[in-house]
């Protein structure tokens, strides 16, 4: 009996749990610091973030949006934690991911960090973990910078602790761009600040339509910086210049979980911004940047994807691809129908596990040839036939093939454009898919029917714990993209409510 | 002198734009690294005057309560502000931390002189590939 | 008066900040942001956020120099060549000088009691700060009480880019700088 | 600069000076600008001092590494930990209310329990970073 209730006190206070966990068994590593205590305990802590998240989210679905008074402070005194269903979407999306790649990290850990180092290693990837979902649950404008810098300082630990030079350069140039990112959001919360006297998010939506009488000039500033630092940060063109050297020389491990989350967790601050505080409070049709969203959108999926077709390394090749499924994402947001933003919102999960899969098919790879480069990998299917096969679901899924997670995205995404009269899009975007058939095609020509390359006749498929996750992913990517009824509902249900926050 | 009045109440955002702008300069166009993260310090810095201006109460006082004052400049922004302090110096180290690492793999801690390097290793590995 | 205090101060800032900017010396750059440091906290004292100078001259012109001075010292570097200017980085700051001017023209008159900022929130950290938690210093009972979970994820900050620096900068006990 | 009289008779008088005022500003933080940040900061200032003056071997014996990186999460631990404790007694999260009856004593002890955690992991997160590169200059 004592049990349940405790069960029930605890469920309550979830919200703060899911935070707070990460931050302190991160703490624990590092004062432990025990190689193999610690793999185990970021395992046992992901998984079980995993599962808190999906309670708070089955939660939410029943009763509605969440929120959480830190320190018993009534918002907007104290810091509010809101927690509705497209946050507990993120949440649940950070955390899934979070969990499916501890298993892979025991090998592949093992060989990239240094034994000394490998505790210090999970401790800053627990407080990265801690910095996303802070991110995504909190209502706060001031404590969303706050864990945004956890999550971004880690992250540029994690990049540099890649094994070529290289990863100190890019992890270097990241924290350049991220912290300008970082500041210019912080100056757009400053005049939103300084005009509303408020920084919880919901209580400035409300204020912030009163005070556009008389300081319409700085609000609009103030929503330029915040755009503009959140954009850096998320990598949208042209501001996507860090995001390739990044993801291609950090360990395979570190690439699977940020690629799969870093950029959607800002996306998600993003869309927060546009619907639920800006919106909100200020009609649409003052707001002028759907249209250079659109066009920015375009550009980077047709840019990045051309340059993805001449990269010689995988990684890089995935990464610039990246930018370009980004560029759907935005896309879905700048049209804001319905499909379109359910699309983006169904794109965010999705892309994260296929890309999560690639990434994790890539790291395979290095891992038993030492390379990604495609002019060494040839005939690798052979060799390695089980992620070669996974890799190649994760291939068809970024180019939008029927029975993937990516068609259904690409789906919501051109009805979106379609019913918004957008024709055009909705042909440019299937263009688009076309130019990652080229990419993807040379990867899977080569590794298919090329003869065995030297360099891999003595592979062999990855260790248990790598193929696991990777067997699971390519599962997800495949019954998500037949069995939508969870994710799309769920998506749309959260479109449906940023639409509804939205000023008409 | 009412001219000087309203030069100096408009001096702090004044001010304030001008740190922001020549610290993103610095950032973006110098090539040396430590340099460059002085100019991301600066940026960072010029924020405190963007928040801590707007506080201030002319003739009111530093918010500690006390019965001989009523007047209190906003206490909010100066716990931002602390926390911005924070984060500033913990980025600064960071980034300080990977100069010197930087430093040690290529021997140089000149930008453009690393990618001519990186330039040049491609070319020299490229003609090994096709020898 | 405070005023002019005030503008006289930002005015040195600013010649120090131009100062840095075109400074060749890295020795001397550091020298310079440390007496930017200092600048700062007075002003912020000026501006009666006395917890904010204490903060920027303990951090700003304490540690920050002593971990600058040490990375000239590890990379042996003191000259720096001069940049030649170069346009889009120039566009790009003019830009944004010019929304920050535009943003900002429209924000309230500096140092009126009734701008929004006094209205909203910040009376109420005021008010209660006595009655209900009984600590005169309002900034304490802030930071430590009523955005208690923005301190903590501030010393998480730290101790993330602490860990951060030692797992960089640790040299191995065996065989170190293994990095090709 | 070990041989230098001058250096090691002022730094023996200012640090423990640099130490007290620390302590001060940490303990007195309710009434005076001040707090466990800024104590801390001055704290690592004063050891990176005794580390300049007297060379880095003997501050590491005074604050060893081992025991500073210890410390540094401890601080951390120490902070969401009191938020735990007001879990456990059913209040919301680092609710201070659950430490004594009356709510002013509560939040004294609140707020000294999360500066003690505040002031633990920036002075030793501070002494290490220093460490950290003056270890790589070796």
């Amino acid at each position: 009996m004592s049990v349940v209730k405790e069960v029930f006190i605890l469920s309550e206070h979830l919200p703060a749990l899911i935070v707070v966990t990460p931050m302190i068994s991160a703490s624990l590593v590092a004062m432990v610091r025990c190689g193999f205590f610690a793999w185990a305990l970021s395992t046992f802590v992901a998984w079980v973030l995993f599962s808190s998240s999906v309670v708070l989210l089955i939660k939410i679905i029943n009763d509605g949006a969440v929120s959480y008074s830190l320190g018993g402070w009534p918002p907007p005194f104290g810091i509010e934690f809101r927690v509705d269903i497209f946050s507990a979407f993120v949440l649940l999306l950070v955390s899934s991911i979070g969990a499916l790649v501890m298993p892979y990290a025991l090998r592949t850990v093992e060989k990239d960090i240094h034994a000394e180092n490998q505790p210090w290693f999970y401790c800053i990837y627990l407080l990265c973990l801690c910095g996303l979902l802070g991110m995504a649950i909190t209502g706060d404008a001031f404590n969303v910078f706050v864990f945004m810098e956890i999550s971004s300082l880690s992250t540029y630990v994690l990049i540099a602790m890649g094994q070529r030079r290289e990863a100190l350069l890019s992890a270097y140039q990241y924290l350049i761009v991220g912290t300008i990112g970082a500041t210019l959001y912080v100056i757009g919360v400053g005049l939103l600040y300084i005009v509303t006297g408020s920084l919880n998010l919901y209580d400035i939506a409300e204020r912030l339509g009163p005070s556009m009488a008389d300081y319409h000039r700085p609000v609009m500033t103030g929503m330029a910086f915040i755009f503009a630092g959140i954009s850096l940060k998320l990598a949208l063109f042209p501001l996507h210049a860090w995001l390739p050297n990044a993801y291609a020389f950090a360990p395979s491990f570190v690439t699977i979980f940020l690629s799969a989350t870093a950029t959607k967790v800002s996306i998600y601050i993003l869309l927060r911004f546009y619907f639920s505080v800006f919106g909100a409070a200020i009609p649409f049709s003052q707001i002028p940047v759907t249209e250079i969203i659109i066009l920015l959108s375009l550009a980077a999926i047709f840019v990045a994807s051309v340059i993805a077709v001449y990269e010689d390394r995988i990684a890089r090749m995935l990464a610039y691809s990246s930018v370009a499924q980004i560029g759907y994402i935005t896309l879905g947001i700048a049209i804001s129908n319905e499909y379109a933003l359910t699309g983006a919102i169904i794109h965010l999960v999705n892309h994260g596990i296929m890309k999560a899969l690639l990434f994790a098919a890539v790291g395979a790879i290095i891992f038993r040839v030492g390379t990604d480069k495609l002019s060494s990998i040839g005939g690798l299917a052979s060799r390695m036939p089980i992620t070669m096969a996974a890799f190649l679901i994760g291939g068809i899924s970024i180019i939008g093939v029927p029975s993937t997670v990516g068609f259904i995205s690409k789906w919501y995404l051109g009805v979106g454009a379609v019913n918004a009269g957008l024709w055009p899009i909705a042909l440019a975007m299937m263009a688009s898919s076309l130019i990652a058939v080229i990419y993807i095609g040379r990867i899977v020509e080569v590794v298919y029917f090329n003869p065995v390359d030297q360099r891999c006749s003595g592979a062999e498929e990855p260790p248990l714990s790598m193929l696991v996750p990777i067997i699971l992913l390519s599962i997800a990517t495949i019954y998500f993209g037949l069995e939508t009824s969870w994710t799309a509902d769920v998506a749309s249900k959260a479109a449906e409510q940023l639409l509804g926050e939205v000023k008409q | 002198m009412q001219l000087f009045e309203t030069i100096a109440l408009h001096y702090n955002y004044a001010v304030t734009i001008f740190l922001m702008v020549l610290g993103l300069y610095i950032v973006m166009v110098c090539g040396n690294m430590i340099k460059k993260l002085v100019g991301l310090a600066l940026f960072q810095t010029s924020v405190y005057l963007l928040y801590i201006s707007p506080a201030k109460i002319i003739g009111g006082t530093a918010p500690i309560l006390d019965s001989k004052f009523s007047l209190y400049s906003n206490p909010l922004p100066h716990v931002l502000m602390l926390t911005a302090i924070v984060v500033g110096v913990g980025t600064l180290a960071l980034g300080l931390a990977l100069v010197v690492r930087i430093n040690e793999a290529y021997g140089t801690i000149e930008e453009d002189e690393i990618l001519k390097r990186r330039s040049e290793e491609n070319l020299n590995t490229e003609k090994v590939e096709k020898v | 008066m405070e005023l002019y205090i005030n503008a006289v101060l930002l005015t040195l800032l600013v010649v120090v900040t131009l100062a840095i900017m075109c400074q060749q010396n890295l020795f001397a750059v550091v020298v310079l942001f440390s007496a930017y440091s200092f600048l700062m906290a007075s002003i912020m004292i000026v501006l009666d956020a006395v917890d904010v100078a204490l903060t920027e001259a303990a951090v700003g012109a304490g540690i920050s120099t002593v971990v600058f001075l040490g990375t000239l010292y590890l990379t042996k570097s003191a000259k720096i060549r001069s940049g030649q200017v170069e346009l889009l980085p120039l566009i790009i700051v003019f830009l944004t000088g010019v929304v920050l001017v535009y943003g900002t023209y429209g924000l309230p008159t500096f140092g009126l009691a009734n701008a929004p900022i006094h209205m909203h929130v910040a009376p109420f950290y005021l008010e209660q700060s006595i009655p209900q938690i009984g600590v005169p210093n309002v900034v304490t009972t802030v930071l430590a009480n009523f955005r208690s979970f923005d301190t903590l994820g501030e010393t998480t900050v730290v101790l993330t880019a602490g860990i951060g620096v030692m797992l960089l900068l640790k040299r191995r006990n065996k065989k170190g700088g293994d990095r090709t | 600069m070990r041989s230098d009289i001058i250096f090691r008779i002022m730094a023996k008088i200012m640090i423990p000076l640099m130490l007290v005022f620390a302590f001060y500003v940490h303990f007195h933080g309710d009434f005076s600008p001040g707090g466990g940040f800024q104590a801390g900061v001055m704290i690592a200032g004063a050891v990176v001092l005794y580390a300049i003056v007297f060379g880095v071997r003997s501050a590491q014996c005074i604050a060893p590494q081992s025991v500073v990186s210890f410390l540094a999460p401890f601080g951390v631990m120490l902070y969401s930990g009191v938020g735990l404790c007001s879990l456990v007694f059913g209040k919301n999260f680092l609710d201070y209310s659950v430490f004594a009856h009356h709510p002013k004593h509560a939040h004294h002890i609140g707020i000294l329990l999360i500066e003690a955690g505040v002031i633990v992991t920036v002075a030793s997160i501070m002494i290490a970073i220093f460490y950290a590169f003056v270890e790589r200059g070796r």
